[in-house]
Formats: structure tokens, C-alpha cells, sequence
């Protein structure tokens, strides 16, 4: 019925029905109440009106009705607040095993990178039935990836990476928008999301003429910007070896400790001083304006390849950590 | 109540009752003013508040090269004047038009004072390349290297230390534009015993200044002067 | 109803006709005239934000963006925001209604700092026509938020000029406040006791407060983003090494409570208009009158719901959006107050109760979708879509505008001495609440099926419902068109106004209509209780 | 206490005010002499504490708060609670950030 009358958006994710079951929900509440006062008040309108009842009666009030029509709202409130948050926190944290794809918004367009090295501008193919995490950057101000028929959205900052996941459900073709203000073509900064059959995916993947994987890309890149030679793979450089720092906890030299997730490494490359790991002298460079935005995924999904066989266990929030330990201090 | 109207009924407006509500009203109507003054150094008090807890290290950095010295003493330039300004206020409670006048303008040159030494660490700063975002620079006057480690945190710190300061130092800019229209005002012998809200309220406002800088001095110079570790 | 004035001398001395010539205006102190200043300022603002907002609905009116440019249409909604927000509905009616009404109401013959309220006019005419120069030499495109780094790096257009013109009307609109509160501290008449008090005063006793405790922080925020376009110091630029969330949240820490400056003075007006028309006490008086305080104070709990979305921690997400839940319950306190004051009243349907009908329905279905929003499984899928748009112009424009009319409606006869032409009114409420539900209604559907918010060109399947939503905006403008015709006509054709031609209750109708330039002969002393409707004479009360 | 309009007026002695300009000064140069030394964690507090010790006696003595109406001082401590408020509510959201490190998935 939906798709003839585009009253509603296709529900293409495990979200989907969850978000608009809350949804209806609330609508009832809202036809409720608005009924409910609309009713009440003609009633009183029609009932009380001056020619059928000339003299008022006074009434002071009552505490008890008072108190009535506090909790009751309060405690439909807070039936919402607590489904909202339930299904806000499946939102907020991205499953394990989920496939990344990297993604950079820059006025106005949208490139995406899959790890296997494709690299895609305003059109993102991603496979049915998997779980699928978006690690995303601008390039300059901030974007918003928003996928109506997926029920996501979230901001894409300039600085830092933020992250949203979907499981999509059904095949086709959906609408992408930047839903975050930025500028003159904001309204352009469209695309599309493909779902295909996970073999049809497999098979796009294959056929799309990708140069290599990422990780392939960030390691000439580690060699190119020269950061092979203060980081070896043995314990003789000047930096620390980078194997298996992804994903764990990482001593800093004023006795804070953080966890190397995509953003870690992302600071440690632009702005080494900000975290000096224990042991070492900061001495690193700083590669902040040599590196682009794609060419700082590949070298994160090389720091990350080097943690071992699943780097996927990526640590990171939806909600990004910002460059910030307040907590440890 | 109405002894004083008799007395002073040209300072009487034309809406109050008599001058005690006259004075209650004015009197409270600058605190209401202050407590915007009290939100509007908040936005910059919070901004100070995160960054130093996500960039601690570039508050060490920062306010290491503050001038703990010179801060000291426009701490107590600064006291010095409020007690100026409220022996003022005293002055104008029992109605001694000579002592106002000198008060105030002792408060208007250590005013003068504090915003001379300002200048003078700004002017340092400023050669040292210690200023806000892109104009900063980790080198200071003569090319030596600061070593400082995380650069565009630290610039980070002076925009707030130039900010909050400079917000700070226009306030008193405006002081003492009020407290010379006080010593005018003064000079013409319009204050007397009943007769002193204006006084009073630029007092206020001169102790409200005072009192942020109370929290900028160890804020910016003190608390991470020594590196915690 | 009187008809004549013959019982009152022609001569009769009112405020209006104290003085003469221009000068006379632009440098009076009485609150009443400052009122009417206000009222024709804003009036032009409004007229102003509203012709964007019909440039806006025509170029929505086809999928491509046809009628104007990107550019032109981006300016076209910033500068519709941001007049609307800060140079009509904040200012709306704190500055008009409430200059006028608030010494009479308390009893006062003017504001506590009569000076101070002819600055804050002053400060908004410049702030205004900072903002307006800035728009007509080229305009603003970063919506009305200012969002960095769009708007300290990106953008090239007047962003200063009008950031620092929303500074300058800040300042007015804490003057405005502080004189409120000061006022009904320190001003109100013998026997005035805070239980006396009309709904009215606590009402903008409580947007006061958000005036005088939220603007600063914005004001600072808007210094130093400027700041940082002008000189690059980066405490916003993430390439500078600031962050530019900490701008949302400094933004919204006034922007959200803003939104019930807006709507608490609206709700005021509701609180007199309702005993009115139904000849009875309020139900419930300390309950409304403390739900105001709630709202105000609650507010300022709840300013990172706008940014769910924005890379805020998951935990701070759910405290916000608790506190937003707990903000909906003194709403619901009032509604069912209102609601409930109906019950056994002698209702009659004049033009303001109208307006207060429509107001209460349509603030309520505004209000409930705030729910939505505030909820963090929804707000993910529907923030910054037309869903948002339509949640607060239900609230803005059917709630705090209708408000806004139906005080004006209520009060006219009283601030000018002439009635309004009541058939013409009843039509005009019919066609605002018509065209307000045509145009906003279908952007809720819009939102959620989720087309973006400020889209030039959007997404074909979207059509039919943003003609629906033209159409409706052009009722809608007719309706808004016809008091503006029929009260300017009303001043000279209009009936001569009794003193209390609602036999409404309230020290604003013991005085003569329009009142004298000293409010009252005497000052009154109040020995009764507010909304006293019982022991209120049928007919016309005489003349202090 | 005194809280009545009547007092509103009271006139301190120049000798307290003396008296209260030489605390703020002890307290002053307390304040620097204990940023000489590393108190670690407690350096911001130490002299926070002190900065709040002066400041309230401003308030209370140059600003003739203690003398002053009920209101006027109901008026600063509330101001103090939405100074907190914007302060520590955007404390949660910048603190609580890192809390959310591993996905418990
Ligand atoms: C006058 C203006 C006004 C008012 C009063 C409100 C009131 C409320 N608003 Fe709204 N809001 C705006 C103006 C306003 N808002 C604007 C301008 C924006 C967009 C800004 C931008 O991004 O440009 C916005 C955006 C906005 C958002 C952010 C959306 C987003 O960007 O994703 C949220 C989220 O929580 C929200 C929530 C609320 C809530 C919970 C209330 C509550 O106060 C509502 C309370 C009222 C009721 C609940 C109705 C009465 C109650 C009953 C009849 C009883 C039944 C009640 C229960 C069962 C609880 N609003
Ligand atoms: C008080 C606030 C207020 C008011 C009253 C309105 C009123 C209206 N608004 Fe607006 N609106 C906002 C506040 C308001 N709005 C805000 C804050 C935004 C967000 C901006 C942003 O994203 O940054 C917004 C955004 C906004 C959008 C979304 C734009 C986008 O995101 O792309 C739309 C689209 O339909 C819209 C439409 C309307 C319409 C049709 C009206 C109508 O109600 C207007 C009707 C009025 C008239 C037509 C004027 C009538 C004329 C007169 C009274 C006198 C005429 C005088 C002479 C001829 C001399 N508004
Ligand atoms: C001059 C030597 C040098 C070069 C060149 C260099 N690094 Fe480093 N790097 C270091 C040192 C020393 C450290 C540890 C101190 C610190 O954290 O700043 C480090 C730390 C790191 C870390 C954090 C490691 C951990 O264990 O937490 C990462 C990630 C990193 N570097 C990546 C890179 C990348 C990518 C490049 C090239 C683009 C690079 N480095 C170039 C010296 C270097
Ligand atoms: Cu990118 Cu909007
Ligand atoms: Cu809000």
C-alpha cells in the first residue's frame, strides 16, 4: 500500500520496523491527547455556552485531578523515553563483526571507500543481510549520512571520524542525503544506496575495478611519507612497532591510557603531540595538510590491518571519542 | 519617607512612590544586570572548562608563559581599586563630596594601572608569536623553537587567554568611562547622603569586574603553571 | 456594549494625546508609547520574515529549484529564521503586550527604568537594521543556528554583520527582561500580593528570566564566532584545533529555553483570555502560575536534544533526553488547566477566545510532536527534516502567533480606544487556522517519509505534498493580511471603546481606554483576589 | 540578621574595609606562593578555593551583600545554579565520551 501513496518511507533495515512501531506509538499518544482536548473542550464549548448558561459557577481547583494529569503524561513519558533509548542504543553501538565502509563528505559530494579497495562517489553498494558500519570524516564542514528507508542518520564531522551502522533488509534502491546544513549545494549532496543479494554484491566488488585494498593503498602510503623508517616491524625504531596496537589499550607518557581506535590513530598521524606514548620522545612530525582525507583511511586501515587477522573488533563509539581523556586524568 | 521627598524631589522619578523604592529598584535592578554579566563570562568560562580537560597539555604548555609576576600585581592593582571604589560609595553614604571625587579617581588610575601592565603582556605575547589560531606560532621572537607538543591546542589556549581577557579588559575600558562620568557628575555636587545610587551601582559593576578577574588569574596564570603529571 | 463616548469628554486625556509630533515618540519614556513603537516594528519584521517564507513555499512548489538560486533560496530561509526568531517572535509579545500591560497590570504607573526600555527599542532598531542592511546588500546563508565552521569559514556572505546585529538585539531583549522583573518585584501596587498576581505577569515573569539568565550566552557565542570568522582564532576550527560542538551546545544553551520566551508570553495571554470568556477564576491558579516557573527553569535542562545527532556522547544524549520528557509536564499542566477552567463557565466565542481555542489545540498537537523529537529512537530518523519544521512552526506559528493575535484582539480596545470589527476578525482566526493546518500539517508526513529541511530542490515523490503546503501558506498569508487592514482601518472607523468592553477583570480595565499617560489617577489599592469573575459587576465598571 | 529594607542602607566602617582589602591580599599572595609548589591534582582546587574565598568576600562586603535584602541574595546563589548548569551539563557530554570504548557486542 505504501508504494503507491508515498505517505511513508520503505522500511530496507533491521531498524526500520522498530523505529516505526515507536513511531506509531507516539502518533496514538498525540491522536489521544489532541482528541481527547479537542473533545473536551467542544463539549464544554457547546454545553457551557453563554445562552444555555448564563451565570458560571466558580471553581478553585483541585489537587487531586491536578496530580492526575501530572503523572499519568509523566508516566506515558517515560514509556517513551525508555523504548526510545532502548532501540537509541542498539543505534548507538555498531556489532563486532560488522564490514566497514569508509566515507568522506566534502562539499557537496559524498566518496565512500570499501576496504577491498573500490572506491565510490555518491553511490554506496552495500550487501543484504549484513551488518554494515560507516566510518566517516568531512573534508570541511559538517555533513549528515542519512538514509531515510534505513531510519539512520549521523552527523559527519570535520577532525574526527563518527560512525553509523545498518543491517539492510531489502534489496533496491534508496534515497542518500546530507541532512546537515553546508552550504550553497547542500540540497545537491545526494545519493543513492544500492542493496544488492550478498552474491550479487560479491560479484560488484569483484568487477569494480579496484586498485588494490585499502590496507594495500595506506601500506605504500607508510612507505611514501616515510613513516617505515622510525616504524618497524621489529623494536629498533624510533617509534613504537605499530603491530597489533589497534583496538588495545595504549599507555601515554603521562600515565593516561587509551584505547587505539580509528581516531587515536587518526590524531596520532595529524597531531602526534597531542598523545605521546610512554617511553618514546615526540619526536614525530606532524603530517597535518600533507595528508588528504582518503589518503588518511588507507593509512588507518593499514595501522588497523597490522593488529591482526580481525581488525574489525574496532572499538569505536558511534559517538566518537574527540581527541579528549578527561576521564583518565 | 516623604521627609526625603521633600528634600530631594528632583531626584525623585516621577513613577516611584518615594526614594527608598527609588534606590531599592535601582539597586536591584543592577544585580539583575550583573547576573547577565555573570552568564555572559559563563559561555567563555565553559569553553575554558572543556578544552582544558580534553587538551590539558597545552594549558601546561600555555600558561607557562604567563607572567606569574605581572599577574600578581594587577591582582592587587586590582583589589587596591575596588577598596577605592567602595571607600567611594562610603564617602557618598556620608555625603563627602571631596573624598567621592578623590576616590573615584583613585580608582581610575589604578584602572589605568591595570590596563597599562595588560598592555604590556599582551605587547610580549605578541612578539612572541603567542597568539590565537593561525597567527600563532611555536617559535618565539628570536626563532627558538618552544618545544611545545601539541601546537594547535596550544593556540588554542591563547585565543581563550586573549579572549577572556579582552572581554575582561573592555569591561574595564567601560569603567572607567562610567567612573569618569561619575567624578563629573560628582564635581557638580549631584550626590549627597540620600542621593547616591550611581555610585553605588558603578561600584557593583566595578567589584563584579574585580571578581573576574579573581577567577581569570589563577585560572590562566596559576593552576597549570606547575605541570601535575 | 457602549456605543458613544458621550458620557466621556472628547478631551479625555490619554497617553496617545499627551503629546504630539514625532519627537514626542521617538523620545518618550512612557511604556505605553514604547509598546506601540514596538508593536509597528515588529509589526514590519513580521511582514518582512513572512513575504521570505512565501518565496520559500513558491520555490517548494516543483521538485527542481527553479524560481531561485541555491544561494538566493539558502539566504532566503536563514534570513526567514533568523528575522522571525530573534526580530519578531522574542521580541513579539514581551515588548508590545507586555510593555503595555505589565505596570498597568501590577498596578504601576510605568516600568521600573523607563529610560532603559526606550534604549532596549533603540537597541533593537539597530540590531533590526544592522540585520536588514546586511540582508539587502547580499544576505546570510547559514541558517538561523550559525552553525560553524559554515558560518566562521566557509560561508562568504554578511555573517558578521548580522551575528553582531542579533548581539545588539540581545541586548534589547535583556533590557526588556530585566525591566519586567524588576518591575514586578519592586513595582506592584498595595495589596498586589504575589497570589494576586494576574497568569499574565508570572508568565513573563518567567521568559524574563530566561531573557536575562539565556541572551548573554548566546550574545558571547555569537562575539566570538565572529571573532573567529574575522581573525581565523579557531575555537570553533577543528583545523585550528577547536571543536565546533562546543559551538551547538554554547548556541542552544539559550536557543532551546528561547523557544519558551517565545511560547510563554503566548501562554500568558491564553491564561487572561480564557477566565475571561468564560466568566470564571482560573482552574487551578497556583498550579499554572508555578508550571510557568517549572518551564522556565526546566529549559534550560534540555539544549543538547538538538543535537542528538551532532557527536554527543551516548550517555549525555540520554540525560538530555529525560530532562526534555520532564519539560513536556507543567505544558500538560497548563493545557488541562485551561482545559478545565471551561468546565461549568459561561463561555462566549469573541474573537480572542478564538484565538485561545486555536491556540490550545494547535500548541497541543505541537507540543506532542516535541515528544517525538525529544525521543532519541525518532529523532534520529526525523532530526533536520520537514518534521522538525513542522513541530515548531505548529508551536510558533499556530501556537505563539495565534496567542499573539488573540492578545492583540483582546487588548486593541483598550490600547487604542477603538474596537476592531469583530465578523471581519472571526473570519480572518477561520482563515489562519484553515491555512495554518493546510500548510504545516502535510510537512509532518514530509518529515518523516524524510525530506531533509532546507532543500532547494528535493525529491519528486515529495510534490504533492509541498503543494499542499503552498497552498495552505497562502490562506494562510491572507489571514495574516486581514488584521493588518482591518486595524488600521479600526483606529479611525472603528466603535469608540468602552473602559471594559469584556467586563473582563484586572487592574488594565479599571483605568480609562486608552489609559492615561500616569496609567492610573490613584494609585490603586488591590483588595480582591485575581480572576475574580464572581463578584465581577455585569455591566461596565465606572472609572477610577 | 538584618534583611529589612530599613538596613539596606547600613554603612560599613572604612576600618573593615581596610581590613578586608589586607585578607584578599594575604589571600593573593597565598594563592601565588601555592602555585610555586606541585600539588598534582590538587593545584586547581587549592586555588579555586582561594579564588572563591575572595570573591565571596567582594561579594559580601565591597557589594554589601551580606546587608542586603533576602532577594538580592536569593538572586546570586540562583545565578550560580544556571552557571553550573551550563557548565556541568556540558561537562557530561565531553566527559562521558570516552566511557563508551568497547561495544559490548
Ligand atoms: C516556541 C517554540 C517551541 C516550543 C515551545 C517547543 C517545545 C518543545 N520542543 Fe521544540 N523546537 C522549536 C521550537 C519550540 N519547541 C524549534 C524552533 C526547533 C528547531 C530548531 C532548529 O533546529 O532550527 C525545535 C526543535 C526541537 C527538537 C530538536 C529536533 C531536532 O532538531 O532533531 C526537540 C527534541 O527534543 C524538541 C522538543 C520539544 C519539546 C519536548 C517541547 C515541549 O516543551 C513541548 C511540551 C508540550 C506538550 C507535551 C503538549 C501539551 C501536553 C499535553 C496535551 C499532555 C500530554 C502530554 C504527555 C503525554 C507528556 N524541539
Ligand atoms: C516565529 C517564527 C516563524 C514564523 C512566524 C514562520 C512563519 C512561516 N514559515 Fe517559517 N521558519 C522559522 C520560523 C518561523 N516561520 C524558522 C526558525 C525556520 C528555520 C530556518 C532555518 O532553517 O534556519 C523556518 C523555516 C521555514 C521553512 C523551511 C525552509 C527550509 O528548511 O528549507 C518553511 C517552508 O515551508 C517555512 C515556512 C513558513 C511559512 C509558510 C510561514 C507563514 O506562517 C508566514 C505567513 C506570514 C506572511 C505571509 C506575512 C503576512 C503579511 C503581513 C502580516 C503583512 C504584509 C505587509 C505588507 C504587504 C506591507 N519556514
Ligand atoms: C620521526 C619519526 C617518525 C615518523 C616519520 C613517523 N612516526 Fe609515528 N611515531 C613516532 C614516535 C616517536 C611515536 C611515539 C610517540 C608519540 O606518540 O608521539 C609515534 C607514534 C605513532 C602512532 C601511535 C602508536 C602507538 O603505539 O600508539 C601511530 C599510529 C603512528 N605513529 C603512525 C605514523 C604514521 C602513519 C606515520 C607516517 C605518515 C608516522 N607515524 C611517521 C615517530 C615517527
Ligand atoms: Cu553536506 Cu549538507
Ligand atoms: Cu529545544
Amino acid at each position: 500500500m505504501w508504494e503507491q501513496l508515498p505517505l511513508f518511507p520503505a522500511q530496507a533495515s533491521k531498524i526500520a520496523p522498530q523505529v516505526d512501531i515507536l513511531f506509531f506509538f507516539l502518533c496514538a499518544v498525540t491522536v489521544f491527547f489532541s482528541l481527547l482536548i479537542a473533545f473536551v473542550v467542544v463539549f464544554f464549548a457547546v454545553k457551557y455556552r453563554k445562552e444555555k448558561h448564563p451565570h458560571a459557577e466558580q471553581i478553585e481547583g483541585s489537587v487531586p485531578l491536578e496530580l492526575t494529569w501530572t503523572l499519568i503524561p509523566l508516566a506515558i513519558a517515560m514509556v517513551m523515553f525508555v523504548w526510545g533509548a532502548s532501540i537509541f542504543f542498539i543505534e548507538s553501538r555498531p556489532p563486532r563483526d560488522a564490514m566497514e565502509i569508509y566515507a568522506v563528505g566534502k562539499q557537496w559530494m559524498w566518496k565512500f571507500q570499501h576496504v577491498e579497495g573500490v572506491r565510490e562517489i555518491n553511490t554506496l553498494h552495500v550487501p543484504m543481510g549484513r551488518d554494515v558500519k560507516m566510518i566517516m570524516s568531512s573534508q570541511d564542514v559538517i555533513h549528515d549520512f542519512f538514509v531515510p528507508a534505513f531510519r539512520v542518520k549521523a552527523d559527519v564531522l570535520p577532525g574526527r571520524y563518527s560512525v553509523v551502522w545498518f543491517h539492510p533488509t531489502k534489496a533496491g534502491t534508496y534515497h542518500l542525503f546530507c541532512a546537515q546544513y553546508c552550504g550553497t549545494q547542500h540540497s545537491g549532496m545526494i545519493g543513492e544506496v544500492i542493496v544488492m543479494e550478498p552474491d550479487e554484491y560479491e560479484a560488484w566488488l569483484s568487477g569494480g575495478g579496484a586498485e588494490g585494498s585499502l590496507s594495500g593503498t595506506g601500506q605504500k602510503l607508510f612507505q611514501q611519507y616515510g613513516c617505515a623508517t622510525c616504524h618497524r616491524s621489529d623494536t629498533q625504531g624510533r617509534g613504537p612497532n605499530l603491530t597489533g596496537v589497534f583496538g588495545k589499550p595504549v599507555l601515554l607518557d603521562d600515565g593516561r591510557t587509551v584505547v587505539a581506535d580509528e581516531n587515536y590513530v587518526r590524531e596520532s598521524i595529524l597531531n602526534p603531540g597531542a598523545k605521546v606514548v610512554s617511553g618514546f620522545k615526540p619526536i614525530m612530525p606532524t603530517f597535518q595538510g600533507q595528508l588528504s582525507e582518503e589518503q588518511l583511511i588507507a593509512l588507518v586501515e593499514y595501522v588497523k590491518s597490522l593488529a591482526g587477522p580481525n581488525p574489525n573488533s574496532a572499538p569505536v563509539t558511534n559517538r566518537p571519542v574527540v581527541p579528549n581523556n578527561a576521564t583518565q586524568q | 519617607m516623604s521627609s526625603d521627598q521633600a528634600v530631594v524631589a528632583s531626584e525623585l522619578q516621577h513613577h516611584f512612590r518615594d526614594m527608598e523604592q527609588q534606590k531599592e529598584t535601582a539597586t536591584f535592578g543592577m544585580w539583575i544586570f550583573l547576573i547577565t554579566e555573570i552568564m555572559f563570562f559563563g559561555g567563555m568560562f565553559c569553553a575554558y572548562l572543556i578544552y582544558r580537560l580534553s587538551y590539558y597539555q597545552s594549558w601546561v604548555d600555555g600558561s607557562q608563559r604567563m607572567d606569574i609576576t605581572l599577574g600578581a600585581i594587577n591582582t592587587a592593582v586590582l583589589i587596591f581599586s575596588s577598596l577605592t571604589m567602595a571607600m567611594a560609595v562610603h564617602s557618598a553614604q556620608v555625603g563627602k563630596r571631596n573624598l567621592i571625587i578623590l576616590f573615584l579617581i583613585l580608582t581610575l588610575v589604578l584602572g589605568c594601572v591595570f590596563l597599562g601592565i595588560k598592555a604590556v603582556e599582551y605587547h610580549d605575547h605578541w612578539e612572541n608569536h603567542e597568539l590565537p589560531g593561525k597567527y600563532f606560532s611555536g617559535l618565539d621572537k628570536n626563532g627558538v623553537d618552544k618545544g611545545w607538543h601539541d601546537v594547535p591546542h596550544t593556540s588554542l589556549y591563547f585565543a581563550l587567554y586573549f579572549a577572556m581577557t579582552g572581554m575582561h579588559a573592555t569591561h574595564m575600558i567601560i569603567g572607567a568611562g562610567l567612573l569618569i562620568w561619575l567624578i563629573v557628575a560628582a564635581y557638580k555636587g549631584k550626590f549627597n547622603e540620600n542621593y547616591f545610587s550611581p555610585v553605588e551601582n558603578v561600584g557593583l559593576y566595578w567589584h563584579f569586574v574585580d571578581i573576574v578577574w579573581i577567577y581569570l588569574f589563577p585560572l590562566l596564570y596559576l593552576i597549570s603553571h606547575k605541570h601535575t603529571g | 456594549m457602549a456605543t458613544t463616548a458621550i458620557n466621556q469628554s472628547v478631551e479625555k486625556e490619554t497617553y496617545l494625546n499627551a503629546g504630539y509630533g514625532l519627537k514626542s515618540w521617538l523620545l518618550t519614556k512612557d511604556h505605553k508609547r514604547i509598546a506601540i513603537l514596538y508593536l509597528i516594528s515588529i509589526t514590519v519584521f513580521f511582514a518582512i520574515g513572512g513575504f521570505f517564507a512565501m518565496l520559500i513555499r513558491l520555490e517548494l512548489l516543483t521538485p527542481a529549484g527553479d524560481l531561485v538560486e541555491a544561494d538566493t533560496y539558502n539566504k532566503l530561509f536563514s534570513m526567514h529564521g533568523i528575522i522571525m526568531v530573534f526580530f519578531f517572535l522574542i521580541p513579539s509579545i514581551p515588548a508590545t503586550l507586555g510593555n503595555f500591560l505589565v505596570p498597568l497590570m501590577v498596578g504601576a504607573k510605568d516600568l521600573a527604568f523607563p529610560r532603559i526600555n526606550l534604549l532596549s527599542w533603540y537597541l533593537y532598531i539597530i540590531g533590526g537594521t544592522m540585520a536588514l542592511v546586511a540582508m539587502f546588500m547580499g544576505g546570510v546563508d547559514t541558517g538561523w543556528t550559525f552553525y560553524t565552521p559554515l558560518s566562521t569559514e566557509y560561508v562568504n556572505t554578511n555573517v558578521i554583520p548580522v551575528a553582531l546585529g542579533v548581539f545588539v538585539a540581545g541586548f534589547s531583549s535583556i533590557f526588556t527582561g530585566l525591566n519586567i522583573i524588576v518591575t514586578i518585584h519592586r513595582m506592584r501596587a498595595p495589596g498586589m500580593t504575589w497570589s494576586r498576581l494576574p497568569l499574565f505577569i508570572w508568565s513573563h515573569y518567567a521568559a524574563s528570566l530566561i531573557m536575562v539568565l539565556g541572551t548573554p550566552v548566546v550574545a558571547i557565542t555569537l562575539v566570538l564566532a565572529a571573532l573567529e570568522r574575522a581573525f581565523h582564532i579557531g575555537i570553533f576550527n577543528p583545523q585550528l584545533g577547536g571543536d565546533p560542538v562546543l559551538f551547538q551546545h554554547l548556541f542552544w544553551f539559550y536557543s532551546h529555553p528561547a523557544v519558551y520566551i517565545m511560547i510563554l508570553p503566548s501562554m500568558a495571554v491564553i491564561s487572561e483570555i480564557v477566565p475571561c470568556f468564560t466568566r470564571k477564576r482560573i482552574f487551578g491558579y497556583e498550579f499554572v502560575a508555578l508550571s510557568s516557573i517549572g518551564i522556565a527553569v526546566l529549559g534550560f535542562l534540555v539544549w543538547a536534544h538538538h543535537m542528538f545527532v551532532a557527536g554527543i556522547s551516548v550517555y549525555a544524549a540520554l540525560v538530555f533526553s529525560l530532562l526534555s520528557y520532564l519539560v513536556a509536564i507543567p505544558s500538560a499542566v497548563k493545557v488541562f488547566n485551561w482545559t478545565a477552567t471551561m468546565f461549568k463557565g459561561s463561555i462566549s466565542f469573541e474573537t480572542p477566545m478564538l484565538y485561545a481555542f486555536g491556540f490550545i489545540g494547535l500548541f497541543t498537537i505541537g507540543g506532542l510532536t516535541g515528544l517525538f523529537l525529544a525521543n532519541l529512537g525518532v529523532d534520529i530518523h526525523v532530526h533536520d527534516t520537514y518534521f522538525v519544521i513542522a513541530h515548531f512552526h505548529y508551536i510558533m506559528v499556530g501556537g505563539a502567533i495565534m496567542g499573539y493575535l488573540g492578545g492583540l484582539h483582546f487588548w486593541w480596545p483598550k490600547m487604542t480606544g477603538r474596537m476592531y470589527p469583530e465578523a471581519w476578525a472571526k473570519l480572518s482566526a477561520l482563515l489562519v487556522f484553515v491555512g495554518f493546518n493546510l500548510t504545516f500539517f502535510p510537512q509532518f508526513v514530509l518529515g518523516y517519509m524524510g525530506m531533509p529541511r532546507r532543500y532547494h530542490a528535493y525529491a519528486p515523490e515529495f510534490q504533492v505534498l509541498n503543494v499542499l503546503s503552498t497552498a495552505g501558506a497562502s490562506v494562510l498569508a491572507v489571514g495574516y493580511l486581514f488584521p493588518l487592514f482591518y486595524f488600521l482601518w479600526s483606529l479611525k472607523y472603528g466603535q469608540i471603546a468602552p473602559n471594559n468592553p469584556y467586563n473582563a477583570v484586572g487592574l488594565e480595565w479599571m483605568t480609562q481606554s486608552p489609559p492615561p499617560a500616569h496609567n492610573f489617577d490613584k494609585t490603586p489599592v488591590v483588595t480582591w483576589e485575581a480572576y475574580d469573575y464572581e463578584n465581577q459587576p455585569q455591566e461596565e465598571v465606572p472609572v477610577v | 540578621m538584618a534583611h529589612t529594607e530599613e538596613t539596606h542602607n547600613h554603612i560599613v566602617s572604612p576600618k573593615l574595609y581596610v581590613g578586608i582589602f589586607l585578607f584578599l591580599m594575604v589571600m593573593t599572595a597565598l594563592t601565588v606562593f601555592a602555585a610555586t609548589i606541585n600539588f598534582g591534582i590538587m593545584n586547581p582546587v587549592i586555588a579555586l578555593v582561594i579564588a572563591t574565598a575572595k570573591a565571596t568576600t567582594v561579594i559580601l562586603f565591597f557589594m554589601h551583600i551580606k546587608y542586603s535584602t533576602r532577594l538580592t541574595q536569593i538572586v546570586i546563589l540562583s545565578t550560580l545554579f544556571f552557571l553550573f548548569l551550563l557548565l556541568g551539563l556540558t561537562l557530561t557530554d565531553y566527559l562521558s565520551r570516552a566511557w563508551m570504548a568497547y561495544p559490548s557486542r
